[in-house]
């Protein structure tokens, strides 16, 4: 069983759906739509308000009418595009969210601590969160049942709320939870990169003790992606791939070793 | 509405100084207990106790 | 097993939700979200054409771009603030659209035959269509695991194509398919009124062979719904609620006996 | 761009009236064998067979 994630960068996902639709093993579909997100909330007149952690760490505060549109943009646009695309090539795809089902519960934290302006401050009511615990059951008897499971952001509160969470870390925990041999992150890049703005510099192969000299280096979503993969080893995933998702083949190619492999 | 020079730490009590672009939900210390504050109002000034840190960010 | 249709009229669902998650018996739940496509595709610039055919049937053209915002508005927004809902209440919800696993194949029909300024004429590149099969599967497999599905069109053509197909009918036709009971169609009327603008005309009972009767005098969105009645009564269901979703507790209220009941 | 005043139906080959306000899309009927055509294009005019009514409608 393998997991996919399609990164919200990758332009034109054609080529990876058609690859995927040919692959004959039970696989778990994660994606997001940050771009998506970015071009609808702007456009509907409350522009994407992202904020810088005291740890330099960028997120996107979610206020109510912006999960609104995060809802529009991941579950509706993109999810339920990537499953028509799919069902098409005759893959008998399920798009869900990982509210549906209850598939990932976390704690939602309204208050989050941001610099803006030089000044530290508080804002209130985010809508975002962090995952701790996944319930495979749904998923389990979809992959068992021929579906193939189509997954998006948002989570759910413990209370019962949409929280905006981390698509490659939903990724990761979906992995670790179903057991999964291996984590394939799409993005639109080659993979992991020593200079990101040097196709050249890609990593092929990084063993897990090697992350964290890796991880002092890395910055912005190479980082976040480092930190998944250095997760998903210690949750007992056999390997991490960052791959290329731009290429003809992108399933074919990375499973034959192509872009960073990352083991234990 | 000129804001009020100072106000009072709800911690220990003490006079917090406050300064004249103090914004709402900005974050404070007091420099008596060194308590983190929260500007919760500016009109008038009030003051509570800062959330803390949070150790893990969502996307 | 009951299918309940919370029609795309009613503003405040939530008096509905609360009811529907104290209901112990399997259930499906379809809903539409006319109001909210509308509304969205004005604000971004693309404003919902709906046209006429020459037997004075309105309905919307779909082009690709109103496809987009109308997965948008049903499937992203409104489904998923109704499984958050029922989820906040205890209830085990899974948020779907007719395309996801195949539940609703249909006939896409890309011209339309319109007639718009005094001229008759065709357009092209319409997303809409019938159902031709409903394939319940995937909806029994999450009834007998305990699980609340929740409806929403699109259906898919044959071809793997998303089209629009009408609410009512999707209920109907889920109906049909799981021998449901019972079909409640909620919305903002008291049920059906010989007299539209006359809340007192509520006709209580109607058998299936006084329906072409009413069928005559009926207009617009009360005509589609009667149109619905009959044929879920022809394909073996035993009644059809036409319910009022805005009363204190239309789920209770209606069972008791509420509204306007059709049955053969 | 004035449209040509007939043209030819795919049918049966007569000339087939048009009308100065003739719009891309229109049905019109052939006065001679009844066939139902659509405007297909106004410039040059070409007319093609208009697909049928459809029994039932969507929403």
């Amino acid at each position: 069983m393998i997991v996919i994630k399609i990164g919200g960068s990758l332009q034109d996902v054609d080529p990876l759906l058609s690859d995927i639709a040919r692959y004959p093993e039970p696989m778990v579909l994660v994606h997001g739509a940050n771009r998506e997100l970015n071009e609808l909330s702007s456009r509907l007149g409350h522009p994407p308000r992202m904020v810088t952690s005291e740890r330099g760490e960028v997120s996107r505060f979610t206020d109510s009418l912006s999960m609104d549109h995060f809802l529009m943009a991941y579950a509706g646009k993109t999810n339920k595009r990537m499953v028509e695309r799919l069902r098409s090539q005759g893959v008998n795809a399920v798009g869900l969210t990982a509210m549906d089902g209850g598939i990932a519960v976390g704690r939602r934290k309204p208050d989050l601590r941001v610099s803006e302006g030089g000044k530290l401050k508080v804002l209130h009511g985010d809508h975002s969160g962090s995952i701790e615990r996944i319930e495979p059951r749904l998923l389990t008897l979809l992959l068992e049942h021929g579906y193939l499971p189509v997954l998006t952001p948002p989570a759910i509160s413990h209370e019962g709320v949409a929280i905006n969470v981390d698509g490659d870390r939903l990724a990761m925990e979906v992995s670790a939870a179903l057991s999964a041999g291996r984590l394939l992150i799409f993005a639109d890049t080659p993979g992991f990169l020593r200079d990101p703005d040097d196709p050249a510099s890609l990593v092929e192969r990084i063993r897990g003790d090697e992350i964290d000299a890796l991880f002092a280096s890395a910055r912005g979503r190479a980082r976040v992606k480092l930190l998944a993969a250095r997760q998903a080893l210690q949750r007992g995933i056999g390997a991490v791939g960052l791959v290329d998702g731009r290429r003809e083949r992108p399933l074919t190619d990375a499973l034959e070793g192509a872009g960073t492999w990352i083991s234990a | 509405m000129s804001i009020a020079m100072t106000a009072t730490c709800p911690e220990c009590e003490a006079r917090v100084k406050l300064t004249p672009d103090l914004e709402k939900g900005e974050i404070l210390q007091c420099t008596d207990c060194g308590a983190e504050l929260e500007v919760a109002e500016t009109n008038p000034v009030e003051l509570r106790l800062a959330p803390e840190e949070e150790e893990d960010w969502g996307e």
